[in-house]
Parts: structure tokens; C-alpha cells; sequence
């Protein structure tokens, strides 16, 4: 099988500090991977390496079998790649359905002067893209708040706009960031079941780093650990709980003795 | 030699004024993030209330520059108090046209309150000449260079060694944090806007005392906006070595190419130096945070 | 609606209104207006100008009246924006629905407005600063009393020229239309006298340093200096001569030839060379002149008073001599042809004022004066 | 009577609106608004006009400040370059006046990219003052350029005939002011609803989000200034030819300061503030006016010199009370008059 993703030996350092360290994981069409570990692994800049925000020290990224090295990052969202922010990033003025239209940016192709006169392709289009996003706004059940400004919804509805963003781009590879952090169980369990459909539906392959072990263990066909920059392990959920070293990683060697209920809590 | 000599040296003298109002530009836009647009129109208010009390009481300068002093301090702190404090929170577009709207009404202000004719500010002292070699300088020249040593020094301590200051800084790197800590964020603000002023205050009047008191005495503040760029905006020490830099390229283009081109010097210069550091000589890049 | 018939009734009462009596003219009142600058640096000469207008009208009104009508006088300030210039135009001719106009603002405005004043046709006196776009080529309504800015220079350099032959000479101008007409003067001499000219530049309007100018004047041994700023610039200028000790023999322009400028420019101003074609303030028109304003007008509007003002003042009397010549029936056409009559008309304050068929311009002769620093006045030179 | 806001199509939900009365009152306001300057007297046809002209340079800098988020303090620069790439092949060289309104928007749209080539490097004030720098500069070389532009001398410019019609006439003129201004107005709002002008958004908003939406950030900051600098050159150019000359003189600085101010005060980032900012701008000084008449023949000779001043002071005064008070600037005023008479007398 070929990989979907492939990330070989990539490597960032600022400064001297590594942040990022020899890193190579692969993520297979349809399945959906978490990234774990403990605040400051490096998850986060793995991400922006991943999406381009942020340009490799060494090491290759291969999407569907291009090198990525030399591509301009905005060319990212062209080649398949799809993300949601950690901290949100929602065009706070605009309304839900004008933020889910960015996202269809790249398959649109009206310049400035069709985009004046709004009259034929570009006619065409817009309709085209407002059709799709209506299906989105179906799909993630936000169909109330669609013309309200997202600087004025909840934190979990801010969420489920910036996923339907990034779906709109009909990505290949989905990238969340702490999807469900500050959310309650039942939001949690939600935005759960539309990672499976995004999977399933679309066919979408999805990337997550997650703190939240519960919908990670549940979800999720395989996980890599990240600790200090460097990948300690990677499995499937079941492997994972078991694994010392991820123990270790989380709750010190000490830990792993004095609290063994809570490791007992991490398993599926 | 001399003729560069001379021109490096009034150069350095212009370029102190700049300097001293760059500086007071830099100071509200580190403690408050807003540039002040009206801080040209404060030193040609300070200038035409230092003619008034130069008027009124004839042969006692210090008393009219001490007068001057005070009645900065008054403005500086009136428009903290009265304009800026309520914009707090407010987009910093929308706090930079308060005080582009402040500059207009400064401006007519002052049309209404003295005339539109130049006036020479005659206070006795600051016009004779004092030779420092073969070069000529006025005394208030002298005077304008020592100040801003003088300004540079200060503040160099100040944001050292003072618990302003530091508190200063503090309330520019995290304002909310800052209040956290307890730091009264306008308490801050109210202090800058009335050293601003009061720094704005003595450029207009060196500047008076050079030229003359006359209502398009706040170009110089536009002078110093490539001062404060070229410094860092967010660089106090730095826009006041700007504001030299700049007059001294301003004179070095008008006596080596064209007089034409010395009023645009400036800007010619901060255009080629953000190219290359786009934050100013001595600012502080932003760090974005993904 | 039938809109071309509205449009063709609206058209016909609007004629026959204006058979009836000219736009301005009331059985008691005859409406003036005037656009000039009195916001900005330029409000130093719109003010003044305006003064001068107030006490021509001031004087007739106290006479009785232009055949027994009071003047009445809008002002209109334009800041010198050209933009504005039009817009206050268009009220004091539409709205307003004025007589005639006493001023048509500076140099740059007044070419901008003069399609307006020219299409409105009402009689218009533009001597604020009488550039030769105004009546080159001469449009019917429009007429300027005074000088133009080359000729001045002309006259003034020719003077100096003779009194100080084989100089130097050095020459610092604004980089406007007025610095380009004193340009133009002064080119006139240096052709034709062959003048070694070893400094000439242009400095940016609204320029207040000038030290790196006057560093170039005095490092080109230039013996003779041409201040060519208006009033702060040229004040500017002497005093940083005065700074490096140079000296050469100064001169400057009449916008400058105000008291205020020698005060601005404190002893360093004695002796400056100026020309101007209104009488100098020792003169004993100008100071009858003086007495009568203070009878006129309020201590403001005294202390305003300056060349500007006389300048204003000589033309405003050539309006209304003419209207006084029109008799009852006050028309336009009746007006524009008694100024175009004015003839020998005089004041003592400025040479006498002569137009002409297709003539739109009294030339003035010019004087050189001298700056007398301890009285703050000029005096004209033998 | 509608009710509530249901649309049965997906064309239905991207018009500009569904709403059939403000197609109608748009329509008649059209209608009015060009046949009103056969009607007025010069001076209020001078307003029309000056707010047509004004409107279409003040959506110009919207496409900037407005949507892109770019501060502008320079675009008085743009006018100058419109003014003059109408008047030089114009009124010096004979070419067709169609062809100098295509120099007038092509080549403030090539300084355009060259002002913003800074602007993929720059940010906020240190943008807005490079602005600053460039009017100056590119009046200084105006002036120095005299062999084609007649440096300080200025322009004359006549009345343009267009396509077999004389526009010599004010209320002519008007006619194609409100032409040029509509068409602005309806291309700003179409660019509002299409890709590009979500992705202006986008990069005023949040430039590392609309990066990662494929969306090139220095590609799109150069679009916007081109697009400006366009919009704002065509405005140059009529206000070149309202004013018939064209000189530096004519284009002060204060020009792009009332451009922010139009801005602001009409409610940052919307066209139709823009249009309401306009309107209030451009007639401020005259409402002044009329208010400092109704106080009486008294206080006007109390202040028979300073009454420009305290106009000018009102100004500043008006501007700085928006801000503070209605800081969503005239558009938010508005909305809440339309809420409150909808819901009256219930509050909401």
C-alpha cells in the first residue's frame, strides 16, 4: 500500500533548540492516525512542517507521492492538505457560510475582473461552491447559525465552522489540531463521529494531535508518540497502553508505580 | 571639509528636534500601540503658548520655558484623560484617526486662539551664535543637541533602572498581563502621553526660537515620523539616533545633490532601510504564534 | 413629466429674472464676494487682501453708497485648495447670486476657477497675485491691477545688476509656479546682462531649514542673493546667512515686503533690497491711507494691514468707480465696460490705474526699496 | 409583506439582494440621482459631484484598508498619478479621452504593485508610513518630470467627450460621475460576494489561516493595491476634470486622511459604509456651515475671522464623538434605526 503521507527523518531546529527531531511517520488513505504526547513534544510544529507553515531543517514530506520540498506553503491547500488550529483561526467579521467559502478557494478560478462583473463562470461557480457548502453546513449539522458572524458563536460551534473550512478545500488529508480540547463529553462525542464520517463519506484520511486519550483510543487506526521532539512509539491504540516507554513519557518512571489506575484509564 | 563639517553639524542640529519629537512618538506608541498623529501639532501648541508667556512676561526666559513645561504637562495629560482613556479597547485604527482628528482641531485651534502670521519667539536668549571651531551654531541648536543627549540618557536609565519604567515595558510587552500584576496600564499610558508632550514641548520651542512660531510649525512632526520609523517605532532611544540620521541625510542630499530633493531625503531613506529591516534599525521584530 | 418642457420653463424664468435686474443688485443692496485663502500659511496675504476690500467697501458705504445702494461683501476662504476654491465660487455665484467678485484667490486656484468665473461672466477683479494666465490671453470679465511676478524680478534684478556690476549671484526659489514666474524674470536679466549666476536651486514649498542651502550659498562665493521664498522661507534664508557670517547683498520678493518679515528676521533684515509696486509705509499716501482704515474698520483688522491690503483696496476702487459710472441701471455688461474704461484712475497709493479695449491688465511700475530694520518699514531707494 | 428570510434556491442565497423593494428604491434612487443635476443650482450640483468623485476614491482605498486590512496613508499619491496619466496624453498630446481613463486606472495600478511590493514585508503603521512616503515622493516627481507633466505649472484640462457625448456641462459631468461610481460600487460588492474578495478577507482577517486555505498572501496584497490604486486613479482623473487643472496644489494631503475618515466613520470594511461615509464627509463642512448660521448674525462677527477655524474644529470634533460613540461608524447607526423601526415598540 502506498502511503498517503509520508514524512521521512524531518528534522526543525530554532536557534540551536530541536524542537522537531528525525521524525518519519506515514499516514495510509482512509485511516485516521493520532499524534500524542506530553505539552511541548513538538506536536504542534510537526503540523506546521506538515502544512508548510513552517520550512523543514532536513528530512523529506512526500503527499501522494510529490516531494514537497520547494513548494510554496499557500500550494499546500492545492495538494490535498487540510487543517484545523490549535488556537482558532476563523475570519472573526465573516459569517459561517463566507468562512466555509474560503475554503473553497483553490477550486475556484475567477480572477479580480470576473469577481467585479460576477457574471457567467463566475456565476456558475459561486453557485456551484454555495451548493457545496450548504452540503457541509448539512453535514456538520450547522445549519442555524449559518449567516451569524463566527467572532459570536461558542468555542465548540467556532470548531465545527473551522472543520467545515477545511473540509470545503476537499482535502485529501485532514490535519486537526486539539479538535476537542474545552469541549464537553457530548461535543466531543459529536465532533467523534463526524472524524468516522469524514473517513468514511469522503474518504478523507485524518491526521490528529489529540490530548483527549479517549476519543484517540477510540477512534483512531494507529497513534504516534512524540516526546521531546523525537518519536518514541507508534501502534495501534491497543499497543500504545501497553507500551513502557509512552508510559514513562507521560507520567515519569515514579508515576508508572505510583498511579497505575490512571495507566489502567489511558487503555481502550 | 569644513563645508561637510558644517553641513553634518546643522544637520545633526535639525535632525535633534526631529529626534526629540520621534522620541515622544515612540514613547506612546510603546506604552499604548497607537502612533500619534497630533504629535507635531503639540510642540506648534507648546511653541505658541511659550510665544504668549514670552509676551507677558519679557526678560524672564526660564520662566517662560518653565511656564511652557507646565502647560505641556496640562495637555499632555487633558488628552490622555479627556480623548485617549475613553478610545481604550478600541481598534488602533480607530484610536490613530482620534488623534489625526486631534492634530486637525490642534491645528485650526490654534489659528483661532493666536493668527496664521509667523511670529519670532524672542525670549532673550537662543539666538546668539556660539563657535565651535569654524562651525556656527545657534545657541538653541546647542541647546537642542544637549537636550536630546540629555533625553537619550534619561530614558536609557529610565526603562533600566526606574519601577515606571520597567512597569513601562511591561505594559507594552503584555498589557493584560501587566494588569495582572497589578500595573495600572493607564496610570502608565497618562505618564507617557505627558512626557510626550512635554519632550514635544521643548522641540517646539527650540524649534521657535530657530525658525519661528507660525502655524506650520507641525510639518516638523511629520518630519519625525521617518525619524521614528527608521529608529523602530517601538524604540524610544532608537528614534531619537532616527531623528539625527534623518537630518543629517536630509542635509547631506540638499548640499551634495538638490534642494529639491532634501524634503523627501527622509523618506527616500526609510523606504530603502525597512527593505532591508522591516521592522526599523533598532525595533523589535513581532513573533507570530501559529 | 415632459421633462425637456420643464426644463425649457425653468430656462425662461430664469431669463427674464435676470432682465429684470442683474443677480446681486437689490433697490437697496449691491452683493460683492470675494474668494481668498484665510486658513493656512497663505492666510498672511488672504487676510490682509480682505481688509483691503472691507475698507474700499467701508469707505463707500460711508459716502452713501454706490448710488444710493449699500455693498454687502461674502467672504469665502479656500484654505488655497483648489478644490475648495471652486466649490466657494460656485456658492457665491449660485447661491449667494453676488454682483461681482473683489478676489479670485493665489496664483494656482485662481487659473483653476477662471473657466467658472469666465463662463458666470460677472465683472471679477483678480489682483491678489495678478500671474499672466489670468489675462493671457485676456478674457472679457476677469481684470487684474498690479504686476506680474517676472516682470518685478525683471526690474529688480536689471537695478541690481547695474548698481553692482561684475558680482556673483546666487538665486534660491520655490518649487511652485511662483518660484518658476521669479525664475523667469531673473532669467530675462541674466541673458541679457550676462550675470555669472554660480548658485540657483528650487526648495520644496513648506521647507522650513535651510541651513544646508545657505552652506552652498556661501561655499559658492555668491555675492548677490536672491531670497525667493515668501515669508517664513525668505526669513528663513537670511537668518541662517546671518548664522555663517556670510554677506552678500540680499533681495527678495514682494510677498515678503511685509513688516512683519523684518521683525521675523530681526537686524540681519537691514538693508535687504525688495521691489514692489505699492507705496512704501513711510509715504505719506500710505500713511493717510492708514488714518483713514482706522475710521473704517476694527484694531483686528488694522493690525492686519499690509502691502496686501493696498493692493486690494486700489482694485476694489476700480470696481466700484465702475458700478458708480453705471448709474441706477447696474448691470454686468454696463460694468465690465466702465472698468474696461477706468482710465488715469488714481490713489497715490500705487501708479495710476489705466485698462483699455481688450486690455485686462493695468500694468504697475514697480519700485526698488530698501529694508530699514529700526523702523520696520521699506523705503524707496534713489 | 415578507416574512423572514427564506430562499428556495442557491442563486436565490448569492444575490446581492432578494429583497424586491431595495431593488426599487435603489432603481429610483438612481433615476433621481441623475436626473436631479438638471434641477439644482451649481453649487449643490458641486456636492453631487464632489461625493460621486470622492466615493469612488474612498471604495478605492476600501478595497485596500477596508477589506485587505492594509493601511493607507498615501493614497493621494494615486489620485495625483489618475489626475495626471488623464491629463498628459489628454490635454497635452490630443489623445481620446477613453484612452486617458485607461492610462488614468493602468498607471496608478502599476504603482500600485510597486507601493506594495513593501507590503509583503511590512505591517500596520510602518506600511501606512511607507505610504506617506511614497505621496511625497511621487509628487516631487511630478515636479521633477516637468518635460511631461509641466512639473509646477499645472495642467488645464477640458471637459471629455465620450463616445459621440459632450460631458461639457456640470450636470453632464455628474451624469458620468454617477456612472463611474456606480459601476465601483457594483463591482466592489460583486468582489465582496466572489473569491477574491473573500480571500482579501481572509488575509486582513487571519493571514496564516488563509494561507493555509491555499490562498497566496503576497499575491492577494498586491491584487488589492493594484485593484486600489485602479479605482482610485479613475477617481483622480474625474476630480482632475471637475477641477479642469490639474497641479499638485490641487491634491493635498489632507485628501487621503479624509479618505480614512470616510472610512471609519461610515463602518470599517463594508461598501455601503463607505457610501454613507462619503455623504457625511463630504457635507460636514457645509452642515457646519449652516449650523454656525442658524447661532445667528451675531456670532458670526464675533468670530468674523475665526469662523473657518471653528469649523475646522467641529470637524476634528464630529470625527473623534464617532469613534468614541458609534465606533461601527454610520452602517451600525443605521442598522440599529432599521431594528428599532422594525421592532418597534418592542425592543427586540
Amino acid at each position: 500500500m502506498t502511503a498517503l503521507l509520508g514524512v521521512e527523518a524531518l528534522t526543525k531546529t530554532f536557534r540551536g533548540l530541536v524542537a522537531v527531531n528525525q521524525i518519519s511517520l506515514t499516514v495510509a488513505p482512509g485511516e485516521v492516525c493520532s499524534v500524542i504526547g506530553p505539552n511541548g513534544a513538538g506536536k504542534t510544529t510537526l503540523f506546521n512542517l506538515i502544512t508548510g507553515v513552517l520550512r523543514p531543517s532536513s528530512g523529506r514530506i512526500v503527499l501522494a507521492g510529490r516531494d514537497m520540498a520547494g513548494v510554496p506553503s499557500w500550494r499546500f491547500a492545492e495538494c490535498g492538505i487540510g487543517r484545523t488550529f490549535q488556537n482558532l483561526a476563523l475570519f472573526k467579521h465573516g459569517t459561517v457560510v463566507e468562512n466555509i467559502l474560503v475554503g473553497c478557494h483553490t477550486h475556484l478560478k475567477s480572477g479580480i475582473l470576473e469577481g467585479a462583473v460576477f457574471f457567467g463562470r463566475t456565476r456558475r461557480e459561486e453557485i456551484a461552491a454555495r451548493a457545496w457548502v450548504e452540503d457541509i453546513i448539512d453535514f456538520l449539522e450547522i445549519e442555524d447559525i449559518r449567516d451569524k458572524v463566527v467572532g459570536t458563536l461558542s468555542y465548540g460551534q467556532q470548531k465545527r465552522v473551522e472543520l467545515g473550512r477545511a473540509l470545503a478545500s476537499r482535502p485529501k488529508l485532514l490535519l486537526l489540531d486539539e479538535m476537542v480540547s474545552g469541549m464537553n463529553q457530548e461535543e466531543t462525542e459529536d465532533i467523534a463521529r463526524f472524524i468516522l464520517d469524514i473517513r468514511d463519506d469522503f474518504g478523507i484520511a485524518v491526521l490528529m494531535i489529540e490530548h483527549n486519550m479517549r476519543i484517540v483510543m477510540d477512534i483512531s487506526d494507529r497513534v504516534h508518540v512524540l516526546d521531546f521532539g523525537q518519536k518514541i512509539a507508534e501502534g495501534t491504540p491497543a499497543e500504545i497502553s501497553r507500551d513502557t516507554a509512552v508510559a514513562r513519557a507521560y507520567f515519569g518512571a515514579a508515576g508508572l508505580e505510583a498511579r497505575p489506575a490512571e495507566v489502567a484509564h489511558v487503555g481502550p | 571639509m569644513q563645508y561637510l563639517v558644517d553641513q553634518i553639524v546643522s544637520g545633526i542640529a535639525v535632525g535633534a528636534i526631529y529626534g526629540l519629537i520621534a522620541m515622544g512618538l515612540a514613547l506612546i506608541y510603546k506604552s499604548t500601540g497607537l502612533a500619534n498623529f497630533a504629535q507635531g501639532e503639540m510642540a506648534m501648541l507648546i511653541a505658541y503658548i511659550a510665544w504668549t508667556l514670552a509676551g507677558l512676561m519679557p526678560g524672564h526666559p526660564w520662566l517662560v520655558v518653565g511656564g511652557a513645561l507646565v502647560a505641556s504637562v496640562v495637555l499632555g495629560l487633558a488628552i490622555e484623560r479627556l480623548i485617549m482613556r475613553p478610545m481604550l479597547g478600541e481598534p488602533v485604527f480607530a484610536t490613530v484617526m482620534v488623534t489625526i482628528a486631534l492634530a486637525v482641531i490642534l491645528r485650526a485651534g490654534a489659528m483661532l486662539i493666536w493668527d496664521p502670521y509667523p511670529h519670532a519667539l524672542d525670549i532673550g536668549i537662543g539666538r546668539g551664535v556660539v563657535m565651535l571651531g569654524a562651525t556656527g551654531l545657534r545657541e538653541a541648536q546647542l541647546a537642542a543637541i544637549l537636550t536630546l543627549m540629555a533625553a537619550l540618557a534619561g530614558f536609557w536609565a529610565f526603562f533600566r533602572y526606574s519601577r515606571i519604567g520597567k512597569a513601562m515595558r511591561a505594559v507594552a510587552a503584555d498589557s493584560r498581563a501587566a494588569q495582572l500584576m497589578g500595573i495600572s496600564a493607564a496610570r502608565i499610558h497618562a505618564i507617557a502621553w505627558t512626557a510626550s508632550a512635554v519632550i514635544a514641548g521643548l522641540a517646539g520651542i527650540f524649534f521657535a526660537l530657530l525658525y519661528d512660531v507660525s502655524p506650520n510649525l507641525y510639518h516638523v512632526g511629520l518630519k519625525s515620523f521617518p525619524a521614528t520609523i527608521l529608529g523602530g517605532l517601538d524604540s524610544v532611544l532608537g528614534s531619537g539616533f532616527g531623528g539625527v540620521l534623518i537630518g543629517v541625510a536630509e542635509n547631506l542630499a540638499g548640499g551634495y545633490l538638490a534642494s529639491s530633493i532634501k524634503e523627501i531625503a527622509g523618506f527616500i531613506v526609510i523606504i530603502a532601510v525597512l527593505m532591508i529591516r522591516p521592522f526599523g534599525l533598532f525595533g523589535e521584530r513581532d513573533i507570530e504564534r501559529v | 413629466m415632459h421633462f425637456r418642457t420643464l426644463m425649457a420653463a425653468l430656462l425662461v424664468m430664469a431669463s427674464t429674472a435676470a432682465m429684470a435686474q442683474q443677480q446681486g443688485v437689490t433697490d437697496k443692496e449691491i452683493l460683492l464676494g470675494e474668494v481668498e485663502p484665510l486658513t493656512g500659511p497663505p492666510a498672511l496675504l488672504g487676510i490682509a487682501y480682505n481688509v483691503g476690500t472691507k475698507i474700499a467697501i467701508a469707505e463707500a458705504n460711508k459716502a452713501g453708497g454706490v448710488n444710493g445702494r449699500m455693498l454687502k461683501l461674502i467672504v469665502e476662504d479656500d484654505g488655497y485648495v483648489s478644490a475648495r476654491t471652486l466649490q466657494a465660487l460656485r456658492k457665491l455665484i449660485e447661491v449667494d447670486k453676488i454682483f461681482a467678485l473683489t478676489s479670485l484667490s493665489g496664483s494656482g486656484a485662481s487659473v483653476a476657477a477662471l473657466p467658472v468665473v469666465e463662463k458666470a461672466g460677472l465683472p471679477t477683479m483678480a489682483s491678489i497675485a495678478p500671474i499672466s494666465q489670468l489675462f493671457q490671453p485676456p478674457r472679457k470679465n476677469v481684470f487684474a491691477v498690479g504686476q506680474t511676478y517676472e516682470e518685478g524680478m525683471y526690474q529688480l534684478t536689471r537695478y541690481l545688476a547695474m548698481k553692482f556690476p561684475d558680482k556673483k549671484w546666487g538665486i534660491l526659489t520655490q518649487d511652485d509656479d511662483y518660484g518658476a514666474t521669479l525664475k523667469g524674470g531673473f532669467g530675462m536679466t541674466a541673458r541679457e546682462s550676462k550675470l555669472n549666476v554660480v548658485y540657483q536651486a528650487d526648495y520644496k514649498k513648506g521647507q522650513q531649514d535651510f541651513s544646508s542651502e545657505m552652506l552652498k550659498v556661501r561655499s559658492s562665493g555668491a555675492e548677490i542673493f536672491l531670497a525667493g521664498g515668501v515669508i517664513a522661507e525668505t526669513v528663513g534664508m537670511v537668518r541662517e546667512l546671518e548664522k555663517l557670517n556670510a554677506k552678500p547683498v540680499t533681495a527678495m520678493f514682494w510677498p515678503g515686503r511685509v513688516s512683519a518679515t523684518l521683525k521675523l528676521m530681526g537686524p540681519a533684515g537691514d538693508g535687504i533690497y525688495a521691489v514692489d509696486y505699492v507705496e512704501a509705509e513711510d509715504s505719506a499716501a500710505y500713511k493717510a491711507f492708514l488714518e483713514k482704515a482706522k475710521t473704517l474698520v476694527g484694531e483686528a483688522e488694522i493690525k492686519a494691514i499690509n502691502r496686501y491690503t493696498i493692493a486690494s483696496y486700489v482694485s476694489t476702487r476700480v470696481l466700484i468707480e465702475a458700478m458708480r459710472r453705471c448709474g441706477k441701471a447696474l448691470t454686468w455688461e454696463c460694468t465690465i465696460a466702465e472698468i474696461e474704461k477706468t482710465e488715469n484712475f488714481k490713489t497715490g497709493l500705487m501708479g495710476p490705474v489705466n485698462f483699455g479695449k481688450g486690455v485686462r491688465f493695468s500694468s504697475q511700475a514697480v519700485r526698488i526699496m530698501r529694508a530699514d530694520f529700526a523702523t520696520l518699514s521699506y523705503k524707496p531707494v534713489e | 409583506m415578507r416574512s423572514g428570510h427564506f430562499k428556495e434556491s442557491i442563486p436565490g442565497l448569492i444575490m446581492l439582494s432578494d429583497s424586491v423593494p431595495v431593488w426599487v428604491w435603489s432603481g429610483l434612487l438612481l433615476v433621481a440621482l441623475a436626473l436631479a443635476p438638471y434641477a439644482m443650482n451649481a453649487y449643490a450640483l458641486s456636492f453631487l459631484i464632489l461625493i460621486l468623485i470622492t466615493g469612488t476614491g474612498a471604495l478605492g482605498l476600501h478595497v485596500l484598508t477596508g477589506c485587505t486590512g492594509l493601511i493607507s496613508l498615501g493614497h493621494v499619491g494615486f489620485l495625483l498619478l489618475g489626475a495626471y496619466a488623464y491629463a498628459v496624453p489628454v490635454a497635452k498630446f490630443g489623445l481620446p479621452p477613453l484612452l486617458g481613463f485607461f492610462f488614468a486606472g493602468a498607471v496608478p495600478a502599476l504603482a500600485g504593485l510597486v507601493v506594495g511590493l513593501p507590503s509583503l514585508r511590512l505591517k500596520g503603521l510602518y506600511l501606512a508610513i511607507t505610504t506617506l512616503a511614497f505621496a511625497f515622493i511621487i509628487s516631487h516627481l511630478i515636479i521633477e518630470m516637468s518635460w511631461l507633466t509641466d512639473g509646477t505649472r499645472g495642467i488645464t484640462v477640458p471637459r471629455p467627450r465620450l463616445l459621440g457625448l459632450d460631458f461639457d456641462s456640470d450636470a453632464r459631468f455628474a451624469n458620468l460621475c454617477l456612472l463611474v461610481a456606480v459601476l465601483t460600487l457594483f463591482a466592489v460588492l460583486n468582489l465582496g460576494r466572489s473569491r477574491v474578495g473573500r480571500a482579501l478577507i481572509a488575509v486582513r482577517d487571519n493571514d496564516i489561516a488563509a494561507r493555509a486555505m491555499g490562498i497566496n498572501l503576497e499575491a492577494y496584497k498586491l491584487k488589492a493595491f493594484l485593484t486600489s490604486a485602479f479605482v482610485t486613479g479613475i477617481a483622480g482623473a474625474l476630480f482632475g476634470i471637475y477641477l479642469s487643472f490639474v497641479s499638485i496644489e490641487g491634491f493635498p494631503f489632507l485628501m487621503s486622511i479624509e479618505a480614512l475618515a470616510i472610512l471609519i466613520v461610515g463602518g470599517l470594511g463594508s461598501a455601503l459604509g463607505t457610501v454613507l461615509g462619503t455623504v457625511f464627509i463630504v457635507l460636514l463642512p457645509e452642515a457646519s456651515r449652516i449650523a454656525f448660521g442658524l447661532l445667528g448674525s451675531q456670532a458670526e462677527r464675533l468670530f468674523s475671522l475665526g469662523a473657518h477655524e471653528i469649523r475646522s474644529v467641529l470637524y476634528g470634533v464630529v470625527i473623534i464623538l464617532f469613534l468614541r460613540f458609534e465606533p461601527r461608524g454610520l452602517l451600525g447607526l443605521w442598522h440599529d434605526v432599521r431594528r428599532l423601526w422594525v421592532n418597534w415598540p418592542l425592543r427586540y
